[in-house]
């Protein structure tokens, strides 16, 4: 009984982590794929570990210790979120072609704006 | 030690007082405190001349590197007592005048005095040492101290050009000797002479050796200036004259003469031994003096003389060895071996007073060039009949010693007709006839040295000095020698059986001392033979070519000054240089790369070399462990992922996938059960993308790399392979593993761990306790790398700040 | 399993070697990274693989995996990263004085 | 840099002085743990430098070298000292260099313990290579 | 089953791995990759948690802590260094 | 000075479940060790924080798991359709938030990264506005609003 | 007794690690250093008494009876290196002080040099060979550290490849060492010996032992590994130099002496033939690099490469009298080429550069230094009865007696190379036209020859006086020839 539970975790974490990767396959801009791997990768490693907890649960030994490793990725999982995506942004990594609308690219002063080109996004910050 | 002993090291001894002496007692010449020593010596050796004279040996040794056999040992009799006297005979001579030859004031004559005592001492060592090795000790210290000697005005150009030539050659002859001599100890067990010549009727037929016979005849010829290496001594002239007196014709020259008789009694009797020493010698005397008389230089002109004359001695010392062919020799044998001695002490009293005269000509004129020279009878009188008397000695004339002996030498050249030994037949009428005509040359370049330089008119604008006769302390030591000479000349029986019979007795060894071949009796008239024939042809043929000189001198050959086989060692030293650094340059490129490939070509295949010799491929897939799946998907994408790193092309994004391959292989050390090595693998792999992109602040982006096409393919291939032997290995030593079934150590350390250490993570009980030095070791290492960083950053010195 | 991490082992240093090879001072550094990769996995796998559990001794009475090469490989993973550490440093002064990452320009005069 | 990007870290600066005391802990932890578990002087070391890092990574240089005014280059220097002395326990007791010594002892309150010389051993590890790693990174970063 | 499962789940995060390293190499842009790498640091985790389970040992406990933690500074850095040419700043910004 | 507390204790937590054991002696260590971290760290925490409403904390993280759990199952639809182009309208929009606190706007950033179609991509320089890329801009004035209305009133909960 | 082991390892470990603190002062780092160094040298001197007398020293570090743990182990062989090592060192230390400028000590240059000394020492005693990879790498940071050291242009560029090969080495060293343990299952040298004999040297053992030759040949300098050497040796600070040409690369042929002796002695057919035919190349390729040199460091560094040939031919010969040749040789090639190292950085303070071509005349303005490197110079060309003829007869004979013929015709010859080539420095350099100007003809370098002459006095009197040393070494050779003795003396009976 507690294995099916623990597989559905597992499966379940899984399949949610191949999900956050195909969208990081899948999706067309850098700030889509940011999206997946968050979300998806932070659920999906969630569960895992979640369902490992239980297994070692039901072999006698608590393995708190590995809600820290959700704590850890809760944390920091935001951050690199937004710290790359941000950085992304400010050398001009292009955005999908469906994008409506960029407020932050508005937002910044004039002679900061990148140009959007993926060719050139890396060689801007650091010459 | 005994005193004969510490005669041999007197002369180092006193070279240590030399500078010092120099130093506190500048007023005196140095000369006089040197001159003391070989007079001194001289005297003790004389005091040995009754002992051997009744074929008694003087023999005393110490133990000096045991380990390799060598002993300290001074062996005295005929032979080397005859050189003995020459070296501290010719040496009180020569320091005597060099003394006036030498300006005390202008000249480094601390210098000057120890390197000739260091010669005088190491010539000692070379004629009175029986062990062999010890012997070559002091001959390559002859080698050295004659370099210095030539370059003892090392301000000038040809002065450190001639030093460097004579080493060369002569060390050359000294190390290919001291293969030789390896080679003798092999074969004989022993390093003493005197037991190698015990050992000579069986060492003939060892493999090794006409293999050592050559090897020590090539130092020999080095040494003693035959051909083709006779080249270093007329560059040797650049040295101040006294040493060309001493070194360079009386003794240091003579040592390949000294060498080849004492080995007479253990090489001799062959046919190599025989052809060998008689045609290098037959044509260094005639190339010696053919050259002879191209020269324009005096000490040039007697440095070929002293070739061919060297060249002479050497061909008896060949011709005489035939002797010990013969259980019982006859005088025809023997007297090749008389002539060779006699003319080797008659050449020391001629040429060392020709020497010294031809030094007195250049110290008062300013010159030695005999087309400036002329008319100096009147003005030297003393010089001329000192030139007079050594180059009529030297020319083979009547009633000089020189007479004596070149007509010995006719004598065993034309008693070579007879032989019937050595397949020597159809050769042997070219021993008189080559003897023959080098004689005649030998008459004229005397008679250019003679009257070139004394004959004729004076062209005082052609000095730079007023000329006068030289002082008389410069003239006594040549006039001792050429009164010498006279002596001798009238009185042969003199020497002959004080010096002369001991000497052939040592070279003669094995032969029975009371033969009638060892009576040495030299007299002046032998009946109208042969030899008187030939000497009077000479002398006619001599004062004609000497007479039509103005008709022949414009011959370009004759104006040919240099010797044409200085053109070889030019070549060969030019060449040297120039494949070394074509050598040097196409190894030492400077290329990073080019150094790896080499050493990845020369790694991959010796060690495939050595895999397929031993067999040593191996692959056991039965032992290994299973692949399930997910694994395999993993190896294969870390692969992919790792093959894709040069591709990219992007220095960040380079580094990000460096990045995945770190922790691909973190996780690898999970799936291995290694959770230790894995986290200090993320640890370090995290830093390490952090120091890369700190680094890249520096640094230029990636471009996209362009290999020449000769060289896109090696690189390909080199990797490829470099790979493939990795595995290869890995495979094999894996296959091996599984074939022997060892205990690892590390058993023990599992089972010990708990108990004995007192921890339960055995790598980390591993870390600090079994291998804690390994651990602390590493601390110190990247400890050392952190400093290293400090400083290679922030420390900046400009080339040449400090030493 | 030993085939699998054989022929990636191989692979580092194939590409390791490869860009050993390279004109680039930063590529060289990237090779040596990977030769220390190939290395530390070559320690591992010849001590066999996935024999036994974590030599923790404490927690399990049965087989365990070697753990000397991996106390080695330890060593072995913090020697190199001091060795990249300092490659990097040099590597990035080297450019910096030279002004050239091309290490075909890095030979010197033949005769200095 | 030609660029003056104006940033307001507000999340990873608080993150930050969250995440990073964890680190600490967790260094300080796996340091002791090694002995028993996975860790050790250089695991924790280099944890230590990580969380240093992130501090350096988060904030700037001005701050956090006033915040923390240390000389690495000591740390590695005791560090060393302090492994290699260590060693020499043994010596003084007629037993080779480097040997361990370790023993349980039981106090109230705390239970059973292991009192082990290793531990030393693997502080002076764990400090050099705390010192080490932060001592490159600065001196490269500072090198602007 | 259970260990059927486990396999299953392995061999899911497998892929799932070699989806972002596929990422990772294509790209295009540096951002991308750096993605991928974040979201590889997440799959790892679970990787060795699974891992854990199957080998019945709990010794893999911390590198999953540090994972989260590294991959987290990892990518920081490298987008800190793409936006600012620099990871580490001299002043405040 | 509560916050450093919050954090001595995680740390203490911390240090017990890496123990894997929970005696008092061990919480005592973990306790001392925080408290040394927090010693030695302390420069870099300036701000204080008072616990309060543990409950608001309770609902708030309750509301962040049902959107992270929306979150993903949005992920899942996007990544799986088809018809990408069509159906995803993705845009960046500044979103202004009346929060007062910095550690507000930290926890909302945070939360609006982890739940459906939207990530916090940077802030204005007074943090007051968040720029934040959303899969799904039809309607820019709604994606404000949930914001708004969900996560900053739960916020403010918990932090009054 | 067995703590004296301890001495060359932990006296420049543990006062390095002190100097660290004492960066910012360098007088204290002065005294403190040489203090160390004395202290050291005495150590080294006791240890090698201590040695000679009593046999082997074995320490079982951490008390693991060997082959669990780490032993440190003496034998006469290891005692002799530590000896040379401290001899070498100790000249070159005070050489340092007085011409390293002052900047250097407060970055760490004196703590690096410990550094270096004990991982070359610590290279010499480890009974392991994991752990010989552990010190070669404190010895190679070291050394790569003391070579950029000061960073000049030449000297980066030429570090980044000396470093670049010597990892690429030690990579190949840690393969060799996976290879070995997956073979045997041991590390210990004498373990290993013990297993390798009981295994029968074939198959794989033989491949791991070629590629213990390409590791440490490329680290001791030989054919065809060699090309990092020639330019590292010339850019570092002339101390560091010298104790590069030293004894740095020594510790690479000492490790293949260890190996081939203790583990891989079994079919020397095989691997001595192979370190044969490399010892003939290196010679060669070594002194023709000399030959075709003009800068004075660049023409020793070249030097250095061919004379490695000579004790690797030596030792590849594998008879008693080449082996003690070839130990010989070591001491006197380290004693001579420290010297001559030395000779060029004060020529070049007085003359200011090492082009040869730029320089000449210099004996006549400091006579002093010409003969000094004259004496070293005939000393390292095999001239009797310096040191160097002493080393170069055994291999000579011994070569002889073993049937090498060429290889013996080659050593000779480029024994007359060596010659070619020191003559070549002496002409250029001290012979001729003085080109240094007057100024720099009144630079005193008394003070710089204080250091050196010792070395030269001792290349002298380790010539005269060949007899002890050659009975030590031949003592040293017969050693090593019975591996049993070795393995006994660690893992008991
Ligand atoms: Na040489
Ligand atoms: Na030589």
């Amino acid at each position: 009984m507690i294995e099916i539970l623990i597989s559905i975790f597992i499966i379940g974490g899984c399949l949610l982590s191949l999900i956050g990767s195909l969208g990081i396959i899948r999706l067309k801009d850098i700030y889509g794929r940011m999206h997946a791997a968050t979300k998806s990768a932070t659920l999906g490693v969630i569960l895992i570990i979640i369902g490992t907890f239980i297994t070692f649960m039901g072999r006698g030994t608590l393995l708190f210790s590995l809600f820290f490793t959700i704590l850890f990725v809760f944390l920091t999982a935001p951050v690199a979120a937004m710290i790359i995506s941000r950085s992304a942004h400010r050398i001009g990594v292009e955005l999908w072609e469906n994008t409506q609308f960029d407020e932050l690219h508005d937002s910044y002063p004039e002679e900061l704006k990148p140009e959007r080109d993926n060719s050139k996004a890396e060689e801007i910050s650091t010459r | 030690m005994s005193l004969t002993l510490f005669a041999v090291l007197l002369p180092f001894v006193a070279a240590i007082f030399i500078p010092l002496l120099y130093k506190w007692l500048r007023s005196v010449h140095t000369g006089w405190f040197v001159f003391v020593i070989p007079l001194v010596l001289f005297g003790y050796f004389l005091t040995f001349i009754p002992d051997v004279m009744n074929g008694n040996y003087y023999y005393h040794s110490i133990s000096w590197v045991p380990t390799l056999g060598m002993d300290f040992s001074v062996f005295i009799d005929g032979w080397g007592l005859l050189f003995a006297l020459l070296i501290t005979g010719i040496g009180f001579l020569v320091v005597l005048y060099s003394i006036y030859y030498l300006d005390k004031k202008r000249e480094a004559l601390h210098n000057f005095y120890v390197y000739l005592l260091l010669f005088m001492g190491a010539m000692l060592g070379v004629v009175l040492s029986d062990n062999i090795l010890v012997l070559y000790v002091f001959w390559e210290i002859t080698s050295l101290s004659s370099m210095l000697l030539i370059s003892y005005w090392y301000k000038r150009e040809a002065s450190i050009e001639g030093a460097q030539k004579s080493t060369l050659i002569t060390v050359f002859g000294g190390f290919t000797m001291l293969g030789g001599i390896a080679l003798l100890s092999i074969i004989t067990g022993t390093l003493s002479i005197q037991e190698m010549i015990a050992q000579a009727d069986t060492a003939v037929n060892h493999p090794y050796f006409l293999a050592a016979m050559i090897l020590i005849l090539v130092g020999a010829f080095t040494k003693s200036a035959q051909f083709p290496f006779h080249i270093w001594l007329p560059d040797a002239m650049e040295a101040p004259t006294p040493v060309s007196a001493y070194l360079h014709s009386a003794t240091m020259v003579k040592a390949g003469i000294y060498l080849v008789a004492r080995f007479t009694p253990f090489f001799g009797g062959t046919a190599e031994w025989f052809w060998i020493l008689s045609s290098f010698g037959l044509i260094t005397l005639l190339y010696g003096s053919l050259s002879a008389v191209r020269q324009k230089d005096l000490k040039s002109i007697l440095a070929f003389s002293t070739i061919s004359q060297l060249g002479m001695i050497m061909s008896l010392l060949g011709i005489g060895s035939a002797a010990l062919y013969f259980d019982v020799p006859n005088e025809i044998y023997t007297g090749a071996v008389l002539a060779a001695v006699f003319h080797l002490f008659n050449h020391a009293t001629f040429k060392g007073s020709l020497f010294m005269a031809a030094g007195i000509v250049d110290h008062e004129t300013g010159t030695r060039d005999i087309r400036k020279l002329g008319g100096l009878m009147t003005i030297m009188p003393a010089t001329f009949t000192i030139s007079v008397i050594g180059a009529a000695s030297m020319a083979g004339l009547p009633p000089f010693n020189g007479f004596l002996s070149k007509e010995k030498f006719f004598m065993a050249l034309t008693d070579v007709t007879e032989y019937s030994i050595f397949s020597i037949e159809s050769a042997a009428i070219w021993f008189p006839i080559v003897g023959w005509i080098a004689s005649i040359f030998t008459f004229l370049y005397c008679a250019i040295f003679v009257f070139r330089t004394f004959g004729g008119k004076f062209k005082p604008d052609n000095f730079s000095k007023h000329v006068h006769e030289a002082p008389i302390g410069m003239l006594i030591s040549p006039i001792i020698l050429v009164t010498i000479v006279v002596i001798v000349g009238i009185f042969p029986n003199i020497i002959s059986p004080v010096l002369l019979e001991p000497a052939i007795a040592s070279i003669m060894q094995g032969v029975p001392q009371d033969h009638p071949a060892f009576n040495v009796d030299i007299y002046h008239w032998h009946g109208w033979e042969l030899e008187l024939f030939m000497t009077i042809a000479v002398v006619v043929l001599g004062s004609l070519l000497y007479a039509t000189m103005r008709k022949w001198e414009n011959f370009s050959i004759y104006q040919r000054e240099r010797d044409p086989v200085n053109g070889l060692y030019d070549y060969g030293l030019k060449g040297l240089v120039s494949s070394s650094k074509g050598v040097t340059k196409l190894q030492m490129t400077g290329r990073l790369k080019d150094y790896l490939s080499f050493i990845s070509v020369f790694l991959i295949l010796l060690v495939m070399y050595t895999m397929f010799k031993f067999d040593a491929f191996g692959l056991n897939l039965a032992g290994m462990s299973e692949i399930t799946v997910y694994e395999a998907i993993l190896v294969l994408f870390f692969i992919v992922s790792v093959l894709a790193i040069p591709f990219i092309q992007q220095r960040v994004a380079a580094v990000a996938v460096l990045g995945f391959v770190g922790f691909y292989i973190a996780l690898f050390f999970v799936i291995f059960r290694a959770p230790d090595v894995a986290m200090t693998q993320l640890l370090v792999e995290t830093v390490v993308v952090i120091l890369f992109m700190l680094a890249f602040y520096h640094l230029p982006g990636l471009r996209k790399e362009k290999d020449k096409p000769t060289f896109a393919f090696p690189r390909v291939m080199i990797s490829v392979a470099v790979g493939i032997t990795v595995t290869a290995v890995a495979l094999g030593a894996n296959a091996y593993q599984q074939g022997h079934d060892l205990i690892p150590i590390s058993n023990y350390q599992v089972e010990n761990s708990a108990d004995l250490a007192g921890g339960y993570n055995v790598v980390n009980v591993v870390l600090v306790d079994y291998r804690g030095l390994d651990t602390v070791l590493e601390l110190l290492v990247l400890g050392i790398a952190a400093l290293a960083v400090v400083t290679l950053v922030k420390l900046r010195m400009k080339e040449g700040e400090d030493l | 399993m030993e085939l699998l991490m054989s022929i990636s082992i191989g692979v580092l240093f194939m590409v390791g070697t490869y860009l050993l090879l390279s004109k680039s001072i930063i590529r060289v550094v990237m090779g040596l990274l990977l030769l220390s990769h190939g290395a530390h996995l070559l320690l591992l796998t010849m001590a066999g693989l996935k024999q036994g559990m974590p030599a923790l001794v404490d927690r399990y009475d049965q087989a365990f995996t070697d753990p000397l090469p991996q106390a080695l490989i330890l060593t072995a993973i913090v020697i190199s990263f001091g060795m990249t550490s300092f490659s990097l440093a040099i590597a990035y002064r080297t450019y910096k004085f030279h002004k050239t990452d091309n290490l075909d320009e890095l030979r010197g005069s033949n005769d200095d | 840099m030609s660029m003056k990007w104006k940033t307001n870290n507000l999340l990873f600066i608080h993150i930050t002085r969250v995440t990073a005391f964890l680190i600490l802990a967790l260094s300080i932890y796996l340091f002791f743990a090694g002995h028993n578990n996975p860790g050790g002087g250089f695991i924790g070391g280099l944890m230590l430098a990580t969380s240093i890092l992130l501090l350096y990574l988060t904030f700037d240089r001005r701050k956090i070298n006033k915040m923390l005014p240390m000389n690495y280059a000591n740390w590695i220097g005791a560090g060393i000292l302090i492994s290699l002395l260590t060693g020499l326990i043994g010596t003084i007791v007629g037993k080779p260099y480097l040997t361990q010594f370790f023993d349980y002892f039981t106090l109230p309150f705390f239970g059973e313990f292991e009192l082990t010389t290793a531990v030393l051993f693997d502080f002076g590890i764990y400090l050099g290579v705390g010192g080490s790693a932060l001592i490159i990174i600065l001196a490269i970063a500072e090198d602007t | 089953m259970f260990e059927l499962v486990m396999d299953i789940g392995l061999i899911i995060l497998s892929i799932s791995v070699g989806l972002c390293l596929i990422r990772a190499l294509i790209g295009p842009t540096t951002s991308d990759r750096i993605v991928a790498l974040d979201s590889f640091g997440l799959n790892l985790i679970g990787l060795i948690c699974i891992i854990m389970i199957q080998q019945d040992s709990t010794a893999y406990v911390e590198v999953t802590m540090i994972i989260g933690i590294l991959a987290f500074i990892g990518s920081v850095a490298l987008a800190k260094f793409l936006e600012r040419g620099v990871v580490i700043d001299r002043d405040s910004h | 000075m509560g916050f450093q507390f919050l954090i001595n204790i995680l740390i203490m937590l911390l240090w017990a479940s890496l123990q894997q054991s929970y005696h008092s002696s061990d919480l005592l260590i973990g306790f001392v060790i925080g408290a040394i971290a927090v010693y030695f760290l302390r420069g870099a925490l300036n701000e204080s924080y008072y616990m309060k409403k543990v409950w608001a904390l309770v609902k708030l993280i309750g509301l962040f798991i049902k959107e992270l759990v929306l979150a993903n199952y949005d992920m899942v639809k996007i990544v799986l359709n088809p018809r990408l182009k069509k159906d995803v309208k993705p845009g960046i929009i500044a979103v202004p938030t009346t929060l007062k606190y910095d550690w507000e706007i930290t926890v909302l950033s945070m939360l609006v990264t982890l739940t459906p179609g939207t990530l916090t991509m940077d802030y204005s320089l007074d943090a007051r506005t968040l720029y934040i890329h959303s899969m799904h801009v039809d309607d820019r004035q709604k994606v404000i609003d949930d914001i708004t209305n969900s996560f900053e009133r739960a916020i403010r909960e918990v932090g009054e | 007794m067995t703590n004296l082991v301890l001495l060359p390892l932990l006296i420049p470990v543990i006062m390095g690690a002190v100097l660290i603190f004492f960066s910012k002062n360098e007088k204290a780092q002065k005294i403190i250093s040489g203090i160390t160094m004395i202290a050291l040298l005495i150590g080294s001197i006791t240890l090698f008494i201590a040695v000679a007398v009593n046999g082997t020293l074995v320490m079982e570090l951490g008390d693991w009876q060997p082959p669990y743990g780490i032993p440190l182990v003496i034998d006469r062989l290891a005692a002799f290196m530590l000896l040379v090592s401290a001899i070498v060192a100790t000249s070159t230390l005070f050489f340092a002080f007085k011409t390293i400028s002052p900047i250097r000590s407060r970055y760490f240059f004196y703590p690096f040099f410990f550094f270096l000394l004990t991982g070359i020492n610590g290279s010499f005693m480890t009974g392991d060979l994991f752990n010989l990879f552990v010190f070669f790498e404190v010895m190679l940071i070291s050394s790569y550290i003391l070579m950029a050291h000061g960073s000049t242009n030449f000297q980066l560029r030429e570090t980044f490849k000396y470093f670049v090969i010597n990892l690429f080495a030690s990579m190949l060293f840690l393969a060799g060492v996976a290879y070995i343990y997956a073979a045997t299952g041991t590390l210990n040298f004498a373990h290993l010996g013990v297993r390798v004999a009981e295994l029968g040297q074939d198959n794989i053992l033989n491949v791991i032992a070629v590629l213990f030759i390409v590791v440490f040949g490329i680290k001791g300098g030989l054919f065809p590994l060699y090309f990092w050497l020639p330019r590292a040796y010339t850019g570092p600070p002339t101390a560091i130099a010298a104790l590069f040409g030293g004894l740095l690369t020594k510790v690479g042929l000492y490790a293949i002496i260890r190996m081939f002796t203790v583990v891989f002695n079994h079919d020397p057919d095989f691997t001595h033939t192979v370190l044969l035919v490399m010892a003939a190349f290196t010679m060669i390729l070594g002194v023709l690099g000399a030959v075709a040199s003009y800068n004075y460091k660049s023409i020793l560094a070249y030097h250095c490469i061919s004379q490695y040939g000579y004790i690797m031919m030596g030792f590849s010969i594998f008879s008693p009298i080449a082996i003690a040749g070839a130990i010989y040789f070591i001491a006197h090639h380290s004693i001579v080429k420290t010297a001559l190292f030395q000779f060029a950085g004060v020529t070049e303070k007085i003359t200011g550069t090492s082009d040869l071509k730029k320089m000449g005349g210099v004996i006549s303005s400091h006579p002093w230094l010409a003969w000094l490197f004259f004496i070293t110079a005939m000393s390292l060309a095999g001239i009797p009865p310096l040191a160097g003829f002493f080393a170069k007869y055994p291999l000579v004979l011994g070569g002889l007696e073993e049937g090498n013929y060429i290889v013996v015709a080659v050593a000779l010859f480029v024994g007359l190379l060596t010659l070619y080539s020191m003559i070549k420095i002496m002409k250029f350099v001290y012979w001729g036209k003085a080109k240094h100007d007057e100024e720099r003809q009144k630079i005193s370098v008394r003070k710089l020859l204080y250091s050196v002459a010792p070395l030269v006095i001792l290349t002298v009197v380790i010539g005269f006086g060949a007899e002890p040393v050659l009975q030590f070494t031949t003592e040293i050779a017969d050693e090593i020839l019975d591996p049993t003795i070795y393995i006994t003396s660690v893992l008991g009976e």
